[in-house]
């Protein structure tokens, strides 16, 4: 075999990867991330309005025909609970934690290649924003502009920015003084390209593991702002929320308060399976 | 069996939960302002009257009270009483300890109360006379509350506890907890029977119940009634529940829309389906009400008001009638003011069905009375127990109260608050009250389904606890009644 | 050595600033914020003249940067006033309780980072294995359930279905080593369950991509065993995020822990600030986010300067 | 003392493709086997499997590696472990991408004698600083408390040379072990070689292109060739007689000696590039000076068209040269101006279209190069930045580029990890050439190529002079190759330009005395010239104990 040949077909067969994408693990948490984002979207019109009323079972209701999770701490049908609140987790979370970590990276990124001041001022201004009591912050979010769900994903994002914006900074700071982006430097190319292009790949990895992780804390901060009055407004609930307001089923075999536990867990955890599993993540390697 | 259970035995140490705490926490009589604030106060002080049972006044540090027109009234000071630093108490102390409140530097909880008092001065030893600007016949009710505990003259610092309650300080963390010994001296034979409680406040009903069924609590206050089924099932601890008058209001603000307009108002009180939200709320503790706030067990409640109930087509009609359409109205609720959240979603349900729009606004706990309550058109308020019928329509629905969260204004309504105070025969006062009772109930502006009970839970062996509605743990007088069982 | 003490002078100067500025804007927050401490203190009893007294006493009457001044300089004297809601120092308040949550933090971290970091690294070594996936799959599933969820759970089992611990810790009960080892278990453990996971899979995934560097390849080449390859070669590279994800993970353990200290009755400084929101006290607020502050300064300072230490291209850059 | 190595029908692949095609070899003890042939035909890969160790994508597919009585491919990952670095030492082709960036030199050096127990802390770092010396890095004692960055590139091989050795191997590999040196210093260090394998009776792989280093240090030749072994014979017989074809072709292009100027020298006026008094360094600049001064007083003049070579002492200064022109580090003092222009100090400063006329091709080719981009996306990156090419032409482009340095085009779907050092190399060359640039800053384009590539590439050089008037700085350590391709050469020492030596007068002299020293040093293409240039030097014939090289 000669060359040219052996290099087509390594790439034949990386392609052949790439379109099959994310492997067995990865492939599964796809497909339960998105059945959730289905159920998510189509919740609201395929559970009646009237399949929360109050009093409809026994509070705590253990699962029974129709009522397969049984019911909540006001007897409302915990199935459709669950089902709703998929809209608010799957949705908000996911769009808030991709912001935290979108914006997050990009002023990271925008330090590193920077330098000087520009890093100081952000990282400054990051460890303020970061200082601030979440539960101020948040009270002086509803407080300002009232409550609504693009609030919610706002407040959540923004809590969330500095964290993202620390773990990216610490990684783009090491790839930023590479000789490859050195070469980018000495073509003249701009901040942008550096960022995205040099540097973003080289610290994509960790980044993504970092967006998983906060994609998690998202979901459990929608459930305390909730309760602070912001955003998401009762029947409607949040998973992180529906948990809490079950808290007392737990002694009670406790599906209530399990459903939407489980939920939470199966999502968080597809969705770090897929960020686990995102295409091209060995074949990239940092170099020193 | 009874007999028994009649003679307590002294000893022992009592570790009770109640439902807050915070660096707010207090031991001036003058700023209390939550469950635990009052639990430690009647351990602490006593006033001059207390409450039994039916929440009649009786005597405590005075005697004797007497009065012939309800508006200069003579007290006798129990003799021998003294403060638990050795102190004897003297007529001085009363003095101070009622005119500070009048002080609006002292920015005391209970100046609104406080107000109706011209003056008080030591008349003779162990005397003092309290002359009041209108007549009241209820002073002896009032003087009866927390605010009205009893000091040493002049004092300033309050971290000491000094009072003549049964109990002596012997550590107080705000926001942690405090710790009381016996006060061997306590002026009330006999009482109390244990040697120490420590009173935690924790904030967290799950791990109230959980360190009481864990053996790590004795006493905890406040429980959900969720948690009720779970005390009960464990033969070692019991439920202690009180039906009072606490309640949760709508308050629909007659001054703006859609408050202003009487049938919207109407039809939404048609729309509670009390006897369902007792059961299905408040789990059975609860009593239903009548969108008036006088508690049953209250001697001047009115029984012949007709109770109102859910009803949809006459709820419809009015709603028609008000020409509001389906435009949302928003209901501000909080988890600030119990069961408001979960009420309006049951009015939420119902409103449905005739086509009226309630949109729930559910706003965090902190911030709610001061930012929301009473400023909402349409909104939830909670009133803690009152200890008679006066206090609660004057603070809650006198016009110029601001506490009159509807905006309700009624001169004759007014009129009426003032000359039963004054009044001194029973069974007139008991008519006029009625009449503010209609009165309310008509065009008050308010919807008060239920009076939800107080719901507490303690070791089985722990006795002694028996009724005192003026709030949860005996109107937070527990601890000289309770003692341990063997 | 000298650069690294002039960046590490330069840090703290800016941490200053940033003081200031925190102090500034969590006042203003604060104090625009609708409702007072006053209106607080009074709440349903609050009569127009009492409210307005109170404001006297409480000096909410005075103007805001006068207030913001008056304790900016007590501050900086080493007093910083009064608590407006309870007529105690702000000192006394906070005394009382920072050396719990401190302890609090540091039993915590002395258990949860070594732990992280050891199962991050093991992870890395082993990636791709049935071992690197249970790992991360029980990392994800333990820090997706609710800290108060786990904090309950943990007392119905421990305490009230075996009774094996107290169910309240309340921290003067920490006479004796073993009463101590009771207190501080389940706080522990439920804190550790929520702060292993993002220090672990930073751990992972930052020594993962150090771990196909070139240099390692060498490193192999010279018979470095997997252990040593890990901890003296990727991991001095990989440093930086990781102790920032510490640093993260840490400073969480002052102000965040909330949930844990209502849960299970423990004295630590995280609720008195939650009170201290919900009361307007704003002198106390100030005060305790100060202290989250310069903590939290100090270890993203300190995770910098470790990155900086570690990577000598950042020691002369720029 | 040595071992027998002994490779049989080994092969060695990478998912389908075979790299390496039954390669068969035995090494006595005390003998040294060349390794030489195409870039990129699987020398190192070779080299690696010795160690029982393949790059990743790479698996060794069958075949026997014994070294004594271990079959090393046997063993389990704890014997490997035991091996390497002990017992077969390794010193890797690309030194910048081997160290540890974030641990000191010494750390690193001395790690082999701790790990496997051979030394203690101190007794190792004596060894260490004694090593440094014999193979002539400057300060000794203190050059290992540096870190990997801070040194220049021949240095940086010289230190792991020193790592391979400080265990007492039996068998050492040594994949390109001086191509970042310059003659002189290379002698020093091809003498310490020589003794290790001599007194130790240590057997070794010696993998380069340098026909007349292998020379020097063979006793047999492998000569390899797209994975397959071409040829594999004693020195002289290669050298005398080579049977293969491929083999001639090699030795043909390394006997370039004197190639006949092939542009005639441009006409003087107005300089492309002067550089007048520069002086620069690293570390913070005070009072005008940097902390560490490398740069002093440096002039000379460029002119369109024309190469300017530049050579000297591995560490002098001339990377720095090269990186002060091309704006990364900014000069102390002195002026660089470019086509009458004032070239500023700073990258930020620079327009865009002077960025665009000069380009620099970095030492380190590996590092150079993004390891999450493609070849192709590399190549097209410039293309577009500066030419606003489409995606059409610039693929073309790109191909007509991997053409022009001899590379196919299929690589242009592969990511630069796993190609070969001389792969690397040439497509940071593809990458400045890209551009289009009228200047180009070759730091050492050329060391790890073999003499066919490389005559290629110089004749690239040649070509673009001759048709776009393209001109370079051509930092080299290969006299033959800056004699043919410059038209003067500066000579550096110490950071100081000792000497400017223009086309018409190098067959002249006498020189600068260093410039005369350097030219005897060029290794000559005939067995023994080293053991000669020894004994002229006074070091004496090989083999006395106990002697150390000053
Ligand atoms: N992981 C891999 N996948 C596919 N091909 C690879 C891989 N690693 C190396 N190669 C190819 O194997 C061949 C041999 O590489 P090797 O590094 O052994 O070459 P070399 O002879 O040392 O060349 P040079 O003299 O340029 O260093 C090269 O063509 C290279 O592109
Ligand atoms: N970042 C740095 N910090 C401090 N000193 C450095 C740094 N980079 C290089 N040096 C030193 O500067 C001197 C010149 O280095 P330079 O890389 O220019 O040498 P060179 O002539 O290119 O050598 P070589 O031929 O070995 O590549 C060397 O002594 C080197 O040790
Ligand atoms: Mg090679
Ligand atoms: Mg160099």
């Amino acid at each position: 075999m000669n060359a040219p040949a052996a290099s087509n077909a390594a790439s034949a067969t990386t392609r052949r990867k790439r379109a099959l994408g994310l492997g067995v693990p990865g492939t599964l948490g796809l497909l339960v991330v998105v059945a959730w984002l289905l159920v998510a979207l189509v919740a609201p019109w395929w559970v009646s309005a009237s399949a929360q009323d109050i009093g409809v079972l026994p509070v705590f209701a253990p699962a029974q025909a129709g009522h397969w999770l049984g019911a909540d701490y006001l007897g409302r049908d915990m199935l459709a609970r669950v089902l709703l609140g998929a809209r608010y987790t799957v949705a908000v979370a996911l769009v808030a934690a991709l912001a935290a970590s979108a914006i997050g990276t990009c002023l990271a990124m925008l330090a590193a290649v920077s330098g000087g001041w520009l890093d100081a001022v952000l990282s400054r201004g990051m460890d303020t924003l970061i200082s601030i009591p979440s539960k101020l912050f948040a009270l002086i979010m509803v407080a300002a502009f009232g409550a609504s769900v693009p609030l919610l994903v706002l407040t959540a994002a923004v809590i969330y920015v500095p964290g993202a914006y620390r773990i990216a900074r610490a990684l783009a700071v090491n790839v930023a003084a590479l000789d490859y982006v050195v070469v980018a430097r000495t073509r003249g190319e701009s901040r942008w390209y550096l960022m995205r292009h040099e540097v973003l790949p080289n610290i994509i990895a960790p980044v993504t593991v970092d967006l998983g992780l906060r994609f998690v804390y998202v979901v459990l901060l929608l459930a305390s702002l909730s309760f602070l009055g912001l955003g998401v407004q009762p029947p409607a609930a949040d998973w992180g929320t529906l948990v809490r307001e079950n808290l007392g089923a737990l002694w009670e075999g406790g599906l209530a308060v399990v459903a939407p536990a489980l939920a939470i867990a199966s999502l968080t955890m597809a969705v770090n399976l897929v960020v686990d599993a995102l295409p091209g993540r060995d074949a990239r390697k940092a170099v020193h | 069996e009874a007999a028994v259970a009649a003679r307590p035995r002294y000893g022992g140490r009592v570790r009770v939960a109640t439902a807050t705490a915070s660096i707010a926490d207090t031991l001036d009589p003058a700023k209390l302002a939550n469950q635990t604030d009052y639990a430690r106060s009647r351990m602490l002080y006593s006033c001059l009257t207390r409450f039994d049972a039916r929440l009649t006044p009786e005597p405590a540090l005075a005697e004797r009270y007497e009065t012939r027109d309800a508006k200069r009234w003579t007290l006798k000071l129990r003799n021998g009483v003294t403060f638990h630093d050795g102190r004897p108490l003297r007529a001085q102390d009363v003095v101070f300890s009622l005119m500070r409140h009048k002080d609006p530097a002292t920015a005391s909880k209970a100046k609104i109360f406080a107000d109706q008092i011209d003056s008080v001065r030591a008349s003779a030893p162990g005397e003092v006379e309290v002359l009041l600007h209108e007549p009241n016949a209820d002073l002896p009710a009032m003087l009866a509350t927390f605010w009205f505990a009893i000091v040493p003259d002049g004092t300033r610092d309050f971290n000491r506890g000094i009072g003549t309650g049964p109990f002596k300080l012997k550590e107080f963390k705000r926001g942690l907890r405090s710790v009381m010994v016996r006060n061997p001296d306590y002026w009330r034979d006999g009482r109390p029977y244990v040697d120490e409680i420590e009173v935690s406040g924790l904030g967290d009903e799950g791990a109230r119940v959980n360190a009481l069924l864990s053996g790590d609590l004795d006493l905890v206050a406040a429980i959900d009634p969720r948690s009720v089924r779970r005390v009960e099932g464990d033969p070692g601890f019991r439920v202690f529940r009180q039906s009072s008058g606490q309640y949760s209001n709508l308050a629909m603000r007659q001054d703006i829309a859609p408050g202003r307009n009487r049938e919207f108002v109407r039809a939404v009180q048609l729309l509670f389906d009390r006897k369902r939200i007792v059961d299905s709320v408040a789990l059975g503790n609860a009593i239903v009400a009548n969108d008036q706030p006088i508690h049953p067990s209250n001697r001047f409640w009115f029984a012949g008001l007709p109770q109102r109930e859910l009803d949809l087509d006459k709820a419809r009609y009015h709603f028609r009638r008000s020409g509001l359409g389906s435009a949302p109205i928003p209901v501000v609720a909080s988890p600030a003011a119990s069961y408001t959240v979960e009420m309006t979603l049951a009015l939420q349900q119902a409103a449905r069905a005739i086509g009226m729009n309630l949109e729930l606004r559910r706003m965090p706990p902190d911030g709610y009375w001061s930012n929301h309550w009473g400023k909402s058109p349409v909104g939830w308020g909670n009133v803690n127990p009152r200890p008679n019928a006066d206090a609660v329509l004057t603070q809650f629905f006198k016009s110029d109260s601001s506490g009159n969260d509807a905006h309700w204004r009624d001169p004759k309504f007014d009129r009426l608050l003032l000359t039963a105070r004054s009044e001194i025969d029973e069974a007139k006062r008991k008519a006029l009250y009625a009449d503010m009772q209609v009165m309310i109930h008509e065009q008050g502006g308010v919807a008060i389904p239920l009076f939800i009970s107080s719901l507490d839970a303690h070791n089985a062996r722990l006795k002694g606890l028996s009724a005192i509605p003026v709030g949860g743990l005996m109107g937070y007088e527990f601890a000289e009644h309770v003692w341990w069982d063997a | 050595m000298k650069s690294v003490l002039r960046l590490l002078l330069q840090r703290l100067g800016l941490g200053a600033l940033s003081l200031l500025l925190v102090s500034v804007v969590v006042f203003t927050i604060t104090a625009v914020l609708p409702g007072d401490a006053a209106a607080e203190l009074l709440g349903q009893d609050a009569t127009p003249e009492t409210l307005a007294a109170l404001r006297a006493q409480l000096g909410l009457d005075q103007p805001m940067a006068l207030r913001y001044l008056h304790w900016l300089g007590g501050l900086l004297t080493g007093d910083p006033g009064r608590s407006l809601v309870s007529d105690a120092p702000v000192m006394e308040l906070i005394g009382n309780r920072l050396p719990n949550s401190l302890l609090l933090a540091a039993v915590t971290a002395a258990i949860g980072v070594p732990l992280a970091l050891l199962l991050g690294t093991l992870a890395a070594v082993f990636r791709g294995s049935w071992f690197d996936r249970l790992l991360n799959s029980g990392a994800v599933a333990l820090v997706s359930v609710p800290e108060f969820l786990i904090a309950t759970i943990a007392v119905l089992v421990l305490s009230v279905k075996l009774g094996w611990l107290p169910a309240l810790s309340y921290a003067s009960d920490i006479d004796s080593f073993s009463g101590a080892v009771r207190v501080f278990v389940m706080p522990v453990l439920t804190l550790c369950c929520v702060i292993v996971a993002q220090m672990m899979r930073m751990t992972r995934a930052a020594l993962a991509d150090q771990l196909d560097a070139p240099y390692i390849e060498m490193a192999r080449l010279k018979g470095v065993p997997p252990v040593r390859l890990v901890l003296g070669h990727a991991l001095p590279n990989a440093i930086g995020p990781i102790a920032n994800a510490i640093a993260l993970s840490t400073s969480y353990l002052l102000g965040g822990v909330i949930v844990i200290e209502t849960i299970f009755y423990y004295p630590g400084v995280a609720k008195l600030m939650v009170d201290g929101v919900s009361q307007r006290d704003i002198p106390l607020v100030q005060t305790c986010t100060m202290i989250f502050c310069a903590g939290y300064l100090l270890l993203v300072m300190v995770a910098d300067m470790i990155g900086i230490l570690a990577n000598p291209r950042l020691r002369h850059a720029r | 003392m040595g071992a027998r190595i002994e490779v049989e029908g080994l092969r060695i692949a990478a998912g389908a493709n075979v790299l390496v095609h039954d390669v068969g070899f035995i090494v006595e003890p005390g003998q040294v086997l060349a390794l030489i042939g195409e870039s990129g035909s699987g020398k190192t890969t070779i080299a690696l499997a010795l160690m029982g160790y393949a790059r990743r994508g790479c698996r060794i597919a069958g075949g026997r590696v014994r070294i004594g009585d271990t079959d090393v491919l046997a063993l389990p990952e704890s014997g490997k472990r035991a091996l390497r670095g002990r017992r077969v030492a390794y010193i890797a082709q690309s030194a910048a991408a081997s160290f540890n960036p974030s641990r000191r030199i010494i750390d690193q050096v001395v790690e082999p004698a701790l790990l496997h127990g051979v030394l203690a802390r101190d007794a190792a770092e004596r060894k260490a600083i004694e090593l440094f010396r014999e193979l002539a890095l400057p300060n000794p004692e203190t050059i290992g408390q540096r870190y990997p960055h801070e040194v220049s590139g021949g240095q940086l091989q010289r230190v792991m040379a020193a790592m391979a050795l400080i265990a007492d191997p039996d068998v050492v590999i040594f994949d390109e072990p001086t191509t970042a040196l310059d003659v002189t210093t290379q002698i020093e260090v091809l003498a310490a070689f020589r003794r290790v394998v001599r007194e130790r009776g240590v057997s070794a792989i010696y993998v380069s292109h340098d026909l007349a280093v292998v020379a020097q240090m063979a006793d047999r030749i492998l000569v390899l060739r797209h994975g397959r072994m071409r040829e594999c014979a004693g020195t002289a017989q290669v050298l005398a007689t080579p049977a293969d074809e491929y083999t001639r072709s090699l030795l043909d292009a390394a006997r370039i000696g004197e190639r006949p100027p092939d542009v005639p020298p441009p006409t003087a006026g107005k300089a492309l590039l002067e550089v007048s008094a520069l002086s620069a360094g690293y570390g913070r600049v005070r009072d005008g000076k940097p902390e560490i001064p490398v740069l002093a007083d440096v002039d000379f003049k460029l002119y369109r068209g024309q190469a300017i070579g530049v050579i000297g002492e591995s560490g002098s200064g001339k990377s720095t040269l090269a990186r002060c022109i091309a704006g990364l580090i900014e000069p102390a003092s002195g002026e660089v101006r470019f086509d009458g222009q004032t070239l500023p100090g700073t990258l930020a400063k620079r327009d865009r279209e002077t960025l665009r006329r000069v380009q620099i091709v970095f030492q380190h080719a590996d590092t150079a190069l993004n390891p999450s981009h493609t070849v192709g996306r590399i190549l097209e990156r410039p293309l577009a930045f500066f030419h606003g090419m489409d995606a059409a032409a610039r693929r073309r482009r790109v191909a007509e580029l991997l053409d022009l340095v001899k590379l196919p085009s299929a690589l242009a779907e592969r990511t630069s990890v796993g190609l070969s050092g001389g792969q690397k190399q040439r497509i940071n060359l593809a990458r400045a050439l890209a551009a289009q640039p009228d200047l180009i800053l070759c730091d050492e384009v050329t060391s790890a190529l073999d003499p066919v590539v490389a005559a290629a590439i110089l004749d690239l050089i040649a070509e673009l002079r001759r048709e776009v008037n393209a001109s370079y700085l051509f930092i080299s350590h290969d006299m033959h190759s800056v004699r043919a391709v410059c038209d003067g050469i500066v000579v550096m020492r110490h950071g100081r330009k000792l000497a400017q030596i223009a086309r018409e007068d190098y067959a002249r002299g006498p020189h600068h005395p260093y410039y005369e020293q350097l030219a005897r040093s060029v290794p000559e293409l005939r067995i023994g010239w080293l053991d000669d240039v020894l004994v002229a030097s006074g070091r004496g014939t090989p083999a006395p104990t106990g002697e150390t090289a000053t």
